[in-house]
C-alpha cells in the first residue's frame, strides 16, 4: 500500500455560507430514526436549503445493546452469538473475526478443513451481504425490482447456511477452534449449483441496475470521497476500495489461508465520474461478489477431509495479555481488541465496527448534495446499525 | 336569458374586492392575489360584452390576452418577490423602501 | 332559470372568495381562495359559451399561475410573516374607498340600459384563432415578445448570484 | 393459582373480510353507516330535494336528456372505479411477475382478483386520522381536489363516436385542464399535512407538473396542427381505416411527439421514473405521508384514474382511438384495450427504472424535452404546409415515409410480442424457486 499524504482533517463542524441561487428558508429536517432509506435506526439531522443539503449530522445510539460490556460478563464461547448481532447481515464474518482474535491470543491452531470451511462461509456471506447492499441500494434509488432479485439469490445462500448451521440469520457457526459442525451430505454439490446459477445473474444485475442510465446519473459524481479523505476517516472495505485504494486485509495480512487463493482486489476506477463516487462504491461490491465466487470455487476444490474443530475446552481460558485482530468484513475491517486478565471472560473487548467508521465520513460528504443524494450516499456507504451502535 | 347587468355588477364587485385586497395587505403575494382579482374582473367584463354582441369576438380575444399577461406578470412578480425575500428575508412591501439590493 | 342558478352559484363563490381573502390572515388559504375564484370565473366563461376561454383560464391560471403562486407562498412564508391584517384607521379608509367605488360602479352599470344585442355564438376555437391571426395579429405578436421577455427576465432575476459549489462538483452528471 | 388463559385470536385477514362482508354484511355495513350516518343522511336529503326540485322546475321538457346525463355520469363513475380497482390489482400482479413473484393470489381465489376490493374495505374501516397541527379544512379537502378533476377529465373523453358525456369543441384542452387541476390537490395535501416531508413532496410536484405540462401540451399540439382540430372526436375520426392511418405514423414529427408526450405524461401523473413527489426512499411517502384510510385511497385512486386518462388521450390522438388496427369496425373496446396497453407500459417502466433526481427532472424538461417538442411542433406545422397536392414530389415522399413509419411501429410491436413469447417460454428459468411451483402449467 502506497504512502498517502493526509490532507483532509476531520472537521465535523460546518460553518460557512453556501451560496445558492434563490435563498429560501432553511429547514431542519429530521431524517430518521424511522425513515425508509436510513437502513435501520439511524437519525440524520439535515439542514437544508430547498433541496440542497447544507449540513448533515448523524445521531447514533438507537440500537445500542452494550455488546462490549456484555463481553466482560460472559465466557468467550458465550460471546459468539453476540457477534452475530453486530453486523447481522454478515454474521459469519463476525464470528470469524472474534474466533480468530481469541485463537490468536490463546494460540489455538485450526485444522485445514475448518479453515477452508471458514473461507467458504465467510465468502458466501460476503456475497449475501453485498446482495442485500446492492438490492437495497436499488431501492434507495427508487428501483424496487433489483431488491427482489437480490433477495431471491440471497434466499439460496440462506438455505445453504440453514442446512449447515441451522440458522438463517444469526449462525454462530464459526466458533473458537474451527466450525461447529461438519457439512451435511450433498452440501458441496448444492453450493456448486448455486455458484453456477449465481454467476450469470451478476451480469443481469449490471444490465438492470449498474449500467442503467438513470442509475449512473444518480450515483456517478455524487458523494465523491477521495482516497485521502477515506483514509483520514478510517474508511475501510468498499468505501476505501471505491476510492481507488487496493487495500484488502485478505491480501495484506492473509488469515485463514487466504494467501492460497487466487483473487483480485476490485477498486473504483471512476468509470462514471470521479474516483470514489457512489457508483464506484456500489460497483466495487458487484465486483467483489465475482471475486467471492472465485474464492468459493477454489475453496470447494481444496476442501480436504479431516476434523473441523480442534479440541478446545468448553470454557476457554485465555492467558493474560491483549490482542487486536482485524478481518475483512463485507463492510470493511472488523477489529476485535481483546484484553484478557487470564480469566474465563474478557477483561475488556473493544470492537471496531467498519460501518461506524465509514458512517463518520457522511457529514463531510453530505454538504452540497441534494436531498435525494443523501439516500444515495447512505446506501453506498452501506451501514448496518447493529454494528454502528453495537 | 340573462342580461348583461349581473355580469357587470359581479365584475364591479370583484374589481372592488381586488382593490381592497391590495390596499389592506402588506404581503407582496397577497397583493399579487388582489391584482389577479382585478384582472379577472376586467376579463369577465369583456367576455360578457362580447357575449352580448358588443364588439363581436374581440372581447374574448382581449380576455385571452389578459390571461396571458397575468401569467407573465405573475412569473416576473414572483421572481422579484423571491429576490426581495432573498435580500431582506421578508415579503413585507413596507420594508422595500430602500431602492437597493 | 337554470342559467341564473348557476350564475348565482359561481358569482357567490367568487365573491365569498374575495371576502375570505380580505379577512383571512393565512396566506396559503388566501392562495386557495384565489384558486376558487379563478375556477368560478372559468365556470362563468363556460356559462357564457366561451368554452375556449374557460378552458384556457383553468389551464393557464389554475394550472400555472396559481401553482406558481402557492409555490411562492410556500417558499417565503412561515417565519417573519408580514402584517396581514390592516390597522383600524386603514380598515376605515378601506371601507370608505371600497364603498364609494362599488356604489359608483354599480350605479353606473344599473343606470345604463344595455341593449341586449344578438347573442354571439362565437365560441369556436377556429374563429378565435382566425381573429388572433387576423385582426389581432399585432397584439398577438407583441404578447409573444412580452412572454419571451418575461421568461428571460424571470430567469435573470432568479439566476445564481454566485456559483454554487456543488455545481462544479456535480458537473457533467446533472444533465440526463 | 396461576391459570393460563388462551388469548382470543381473531383472524383479520383480507379474504375473511370479504367473506364476512358477504355473510354478515351488518358487521361492517352498520358501523360504517353509523360513522358516516350524518353525512349520508344529509347528502341523501339534499340530493333528493335537489333532484325533485330541478326536475319539477326546469328539466321537465328536457327530462330524457337529464336522465341520459345521470346515467352516463353514473356509468362513468363506475368505469373510473373499475379502472382504479383493476389498475391497482394489475399493478400488483405486474410488479409481481416482473419481480419473479406472484403478487396477490388468495383473495377471491382467482389470482387474487378481489385484493384491491378487500384493501378498499380495510381502508374504509381505518381510523380517520388527522395530525394535530395540520391545517384541518385543507387537509380534508385535498383528496377531493385531487380526485374530482381526474374524474371530470372523463366527462369530455370520448370512448367512441357518440360514446361521450359532452362532445365539446375544446375537449382536448378540457381534459388537459382537468388533469392540471389535480396538482393543486397534491400541493394542498403537502402543505396542510404540516410535515416537512409532505411539503417537499408538494414542492416537487408543483415544480414538476408546471414544467412538464408544457412539453406535454406541445406534443399534443403537434398532432393538433396535423388535423386542425382540438375536438377529441374529430381527432379520433381522422384516423379511421386501420394501422397506417393512425396519427403516430402520419409524419416523423408525430412519431416522435408520441414518445415525448408519453414521457411528459409519466411525469404528469407522478409515475416512475418521475415519482419524486412520493419518492418513498427519499421523502418517506411524499405528499401523502400523513394520509391514511380513505383519504389515502382517494389519492391512490386519483393516480390510477389520471394514468388511464393520459393513456386514453395518447390513444385517441396518436393510436387511432376507437378504430381497429386492421380496419374492421370501430368500437370503444379497441379504445379501452389500447389505453390499457399504455397503462401497462407505464407499470412496466415503473418496475424497471430507478428514480430521477429533481435537478435532472428539471434539466430533462427545460433543456431537452421543451426545445425538442418545440421543434416537433414547428416541424409538424411545416409538414402540414407541404404535405398537400400542391407539392406532388413531397407528397410521394411523405407517403413512403408514412408507410415506413408504420412498418417501424409494426416492428416495435413485433419485438415486444417476441420478447413476451420468449419470457413465457422461459418462464421456469426466469421466476424464482418459490414462485416456480405455483406457476400455471408447471
Amino acid at each position: 500500500m502506497k504512502e498517502i499524504e493526509l490532507q483532509c482533517q476531520p472537521d465535523l463542524l460546518y460553518d460557512g455560507e453556501i451560496p445558492s441561487d434563490v435563498r429560501t428558508e432553511e429547514l431542519m429536517l429530521n431524517m430518521g430514526p424511522q425513515h425508509p432509506s436510513t437502513h435501520g435506526v439511524l437519525r440524520v439531522v439535515l439542514q437544508t436549503d430547498g433541496e440542497l443539503v447544507l449540513k448533515a449530522t448523524p445521531y447514533i445510539g438507537y440500537l445500542h445493546r452494550c455488546a462490549e460490556k456484555i463481553a466482560e460478563k460472559v465466557t468467550y464461547r458465550q460471546f459468539t452469538p453476540y457477534t452475530d448481532r453486530l453486523d447481522y447481515l454478515a454474521a459469519m464474518n463476525n464470528n470469524l473475526g472474534f474466533a480468530l482474535a481469541v485463537e490468536k491470543l490463546g494460540g489455538i491452531e485450526v485444522p485445514p478443513r475448518a479453515d477452508y470451511l471458514r473461507v467458504i462461509f465467510a465468502e458466501l456471506n460476503r456475497i449475501g451481504s453485498h446482495l442485500m447492499a446492492t438490492g437495497s441500494y436499488g431501492l434507495d434509488m427508487g428501483a424496487f425490482t433489483p431488491l427482489v432479485y437480490c433477495f431471491r439469490e440471497r434466499e439460496w445462500i440462506m438455505d445453504l447456511f440453514e442446512s449447515a448451521s441451522g440458522a438463517r440469520l444469526t449462525y454462530s457457526y464459526i466458533t473458537i477452534g474451527g466450525v461447529r459442525e461438519d457439512l451435511p451430505d450433498g452440501w458441496v454439490q448444492r453450493c456448486r449449483e448455486f455458484l453456477d446459477y449465481f454467476e450469470p445473474k451478476i451480469t443481469e444485475y449490471n444490465n438492470l441496475l449498474s449500467y442503467n442510465h438513470i442509475f449512473i446519473n444518480r450515483t456517478g459524481n455524487v458523494g465523491v470521497c477521495p482516497a485521502d479523505l477515506a483514509v483520514a476517516y478510517g474508511g475501510t472495505g468498499p468505501c476505501l476500495r471505491g476510492s481507488g485504494l487496493a487495500w484488502d486485509l485478505r491480501k495484506a495480512t492473509p488469515y485463514c489461508r487466504y494467501n492460497e487463493f487466487d483473487f483480485d482486489i476490485p477498486v473504483g476506477r471512476g468509470q462514471n465520474g470521479a474516483v470514489g463516487d457512489c457508483w464506484d462504491r456500489y460497483f466495487v461490491r458487484i465486483l467483489e461478489m465475482v471475486q467471492s465466487v472465485r474464492i468459493v470455487r477454489q475453496a470447494l476444490d481444496k476442501l480436504t477431509d479431516g476434523p473441523v474443530q480442534t479440541k478446545v475446552p468448553r470454557i476457554v481460558k485465555l492467558p493474560a495479555g491483549e490482542v487486536y485482530y482485524e478481518v475483512e468484513n463485507p463492510r470493511g475491517q472488523l477489529g476485535f481488541h481483546l484484553v484478557s486478565d487470564g480469566g474465563t471472560s474478557a477483561y475488556r473487548l473493544k470492537i471496531r465496527g467498519p460501518s461506524f467508521c465509514n458512517l463518520s465520513v457522511l457529514p463531510v460528504l453530505a454538504p452540497n448534495c441534494l436531498l435525494a443524494d443523501i439516500s444515495a450516499l447512505l446506501g453506498s456507504i452501506d451501514i448496518v446499525m447493529g454494528e454502528v451502535d453495537r | 336569458m340573462m342580461g348583461l347587468t349581473p355580469y357587470l355588477i359581479l365584475s364591479a364587485i370583484l374589481l372592488v374586492l381586488g382593490i381592497a385586497i391590495i390596499i389592506s395587505k402588506r404581503n407582496a403575494i397577497a397583493m399579487l392575489i388582489g391584482v389577479e382579482f382585478i384582472l379577472n374582473a376586467a376579463a369577465l367584463n369583456m367576455v360578457a360584452f362580447s357575449r352580448h354582441g358588443i364588439g363581436a369576438l374581440s372581447g374574448q380575444t382581449a380576455a385571452l390576452f389578459v390571461i396571458v399577461l397575468a401569467a407573465a406578470e405573475a412569473v416576473v412578480a414572483l421572481a422579484i418577490f423571491l429576490n426581495f425575500y432573498h435580500t431582506i428575508s421578508t415579503v413585507d412591501i413596507d420594508r422595500g423602501d430602500q431602492l437597493k439590493g | 332559470m337554470l342559467e341564473i342558478v348557476i350564475f348565482i352559484l359561481f358569482a357567490a363563490v367568487a365573491v365569498i372568495a374575495g371576502l375570505a381573502i380580505l379577512v383571512s390572515t393565512n396566506i396559503v388559504r388566501m392562495a386557495y381562495w384565489l384558486i376558487a375564484m379563478l375556477i368560478s370565473v372559468a365556470g362563468l366563461y363556460f356559462l357564457m359559451g366561451a368554452y375556449f376561454l374557460g378552458v384556457i383560464q383553468i389551464l393557464v391560471y389554475v394550472g400555472g399561475v396559481a401553482v406558481l403562486l402557492v409555490f411562492g407562498v410556500m417558499l417565503t412564508s412561515r417565519q417573519m410573516a408580514p402584517k396581514l391584517r390592516p390597522g383600524r384607521v386603514e380598515a376605515l379608509w378601506l371601507t370608505v374607498v371600497a364603498a364609494v367605488l362599488l356604489s359608483g360602479l354599480i350605479l353606473s352599470v344599473v343606470r345604463v340600459r344595455w341593449e341586449p344585442g344578438a347573442v354571439v355564438a362565437g365560441n369556436s376555437v377556429a374563429e378565435i384563432g382566425r381573429s388572433l391571426l387576423g385582426e389581432f395579429l399585432g397584439p398577438f405578436e407583441l404578447v409573444s415578445v412580452l412572454l419571451l421577455v418575461a421568461m428571460l427576465g424571470a430567469a435573470y432575476l432568479a439566476r445564481p448570484k454566485t456559483p454554487v459549489q456543488g455545481a462544479q462538483q456535480r458537473k457533467g452528471t446533472t444533465a440526463l | 393459582m396461576y391459570t393460563y388463559e388462551r388469548p382470543k385470536v381473531e383472524y383479520k385477514g383480507l379474504s375473511l373480510t370479504i367473506v364476512r362482508l358477504a355473510t354478515k354484511w351488518g358487521a361492517i355495513g352498520i358501523p360504517l353507516l353509523l360513522r358516516f350516518a350524518w353525512g349520508v343522511f344529509f347528502a341523501a336529503v339534499v340530493a333528493v330535494v335537489a333532484f325533485v326540485w330541478i326536475v319539477g322546475r326546469f328539466i321537465n321538457p328536457l327530462l330524457p336528456w337529464f336522465i341520459r346525463d345521470v346515467v352516463v355520469v353514473v356509468g362513468l363513475l363506475a368505469f373510473v372505479c373499475i379502472v382504479a380497482i383493476i389498475g391497482i390489482w394489475g399493478e400488483r400482479k405486474v410488479s409481481g411477475r416482473i419481480q419473479s413473484r406472484l403478487g396477490p393470489m388468495r383473495t377471491g381465489h382467482w389470482h387474487g382478483w378481489a385484493q384491491s376490493l378487500a384493501d378498499g374495505l380495510k381502508f374504509v374501516q381505518k381510523e380517520d386520522l388527522i395530525p394535530r397541527d395540520a391545517d384541518q379544512p385543507l387537509f380534508r379537502l385535498a383528496p377531493y381536489v385531487a380526485l374530482v378533476p381526474a374524474f371530470c377529465a372523463y366527462l369530455a373523453l370520448p370512448f367512441g363516436v357518440g360514446w361521450v358525456f359532452r362532445s365539446a369543441d375544446v375537449s382536448l384542452l378540457f381534459v388537459l385542464a382537468m388533469l392540471a387541476i389535480e396538482v393543486l390537490g397534491v400541493i394542498m395535501a403537502g402543505w396542510a399535512s404540516n410535515s416537512k416531508w409532505s411539503l417537499y413532496g408538494a414542492m416537487r410536484e408543483g415544480c414538476q407538473l408546471v414544467s412538464y405540462e408544457i412539453p406535454m401540451g406541445l406534443s399534443l399540439l403537434a398532432a393538433v396542427v396535423a388535423t386542425g382540430s382540438v375536438n377529441l372526436i374529430e381527432l379520433g375520426e381522422v384516423q379511421s381505416g386501420g394501422w397506417f392511418s393512425w396519427l403516430i405514423f402520419q409524419n416523423p414529427f408525430l412519431f416522435l411527439a408520441f414518445f415525448t408526450y408519453y414521457i411528459a405524461s409519466l411525469a404528469s401523473c407522478k409515475r416512475s421514473p418521475f415519482d419524486l413527489p412520493e419518492g418513498e426512499s427519499e421523502l418517506v411517502a411524499g405528499f401523502h405521508t400523513e394520509y391514511s384510510g380513505f383519504r389515502f385511497v382517494m389519492f391512490f385512486f386519483a393516480e390510477y384514474v389520471a394514468m388511464f386518462a393520459v393513456s386514453a388521450l395518447a390513444t385517441i390522438i396518436f393510436l387511432g382511438g376507437w378504430h381497429s388496427p386492421i380496419g374492421g369496425p370501430s368500437s370503444p373496446l379497441w379504445f379501452v384495450l389500447k389505453s390499457t396497453f399504455l397503462v401497462w407500459v407505464q407499470m412496466w417502466v415503473r418496475w424497471t427504472l430507478p428514480r430521477i433526481r429533481i435537478d435532472q427532472v428539471m434539466h430533462a424538461c427545460v433543456k431537452y424535452l421543451l426545445p425538442f417538442t418545440l421543434l416537433l411542433f414547428l416541424g409538424s406545422s411545416l409538414w402540414q404546409l407541404y404535405d398537400n397536392p400542391a407539392h406532388p414530389a413531397f407528397k410521394t415522399f411523405a407517403h413512403l415515409l408514412h408507410y415506413g413509419l408504420g412498418c417501424v411501429g409494426l416492428l416495435l410491436l413485433g419485438l415486444y410480442f417476441t420478447g413476451m413469447g420468449y419470457g413465457y417460454y422461459n418462464r421456469n428459468r426466469l421466476v424464482g424457486q418459490m414462485a416456480r411451483k405455483h406457476l400455471p402449467g408447471a
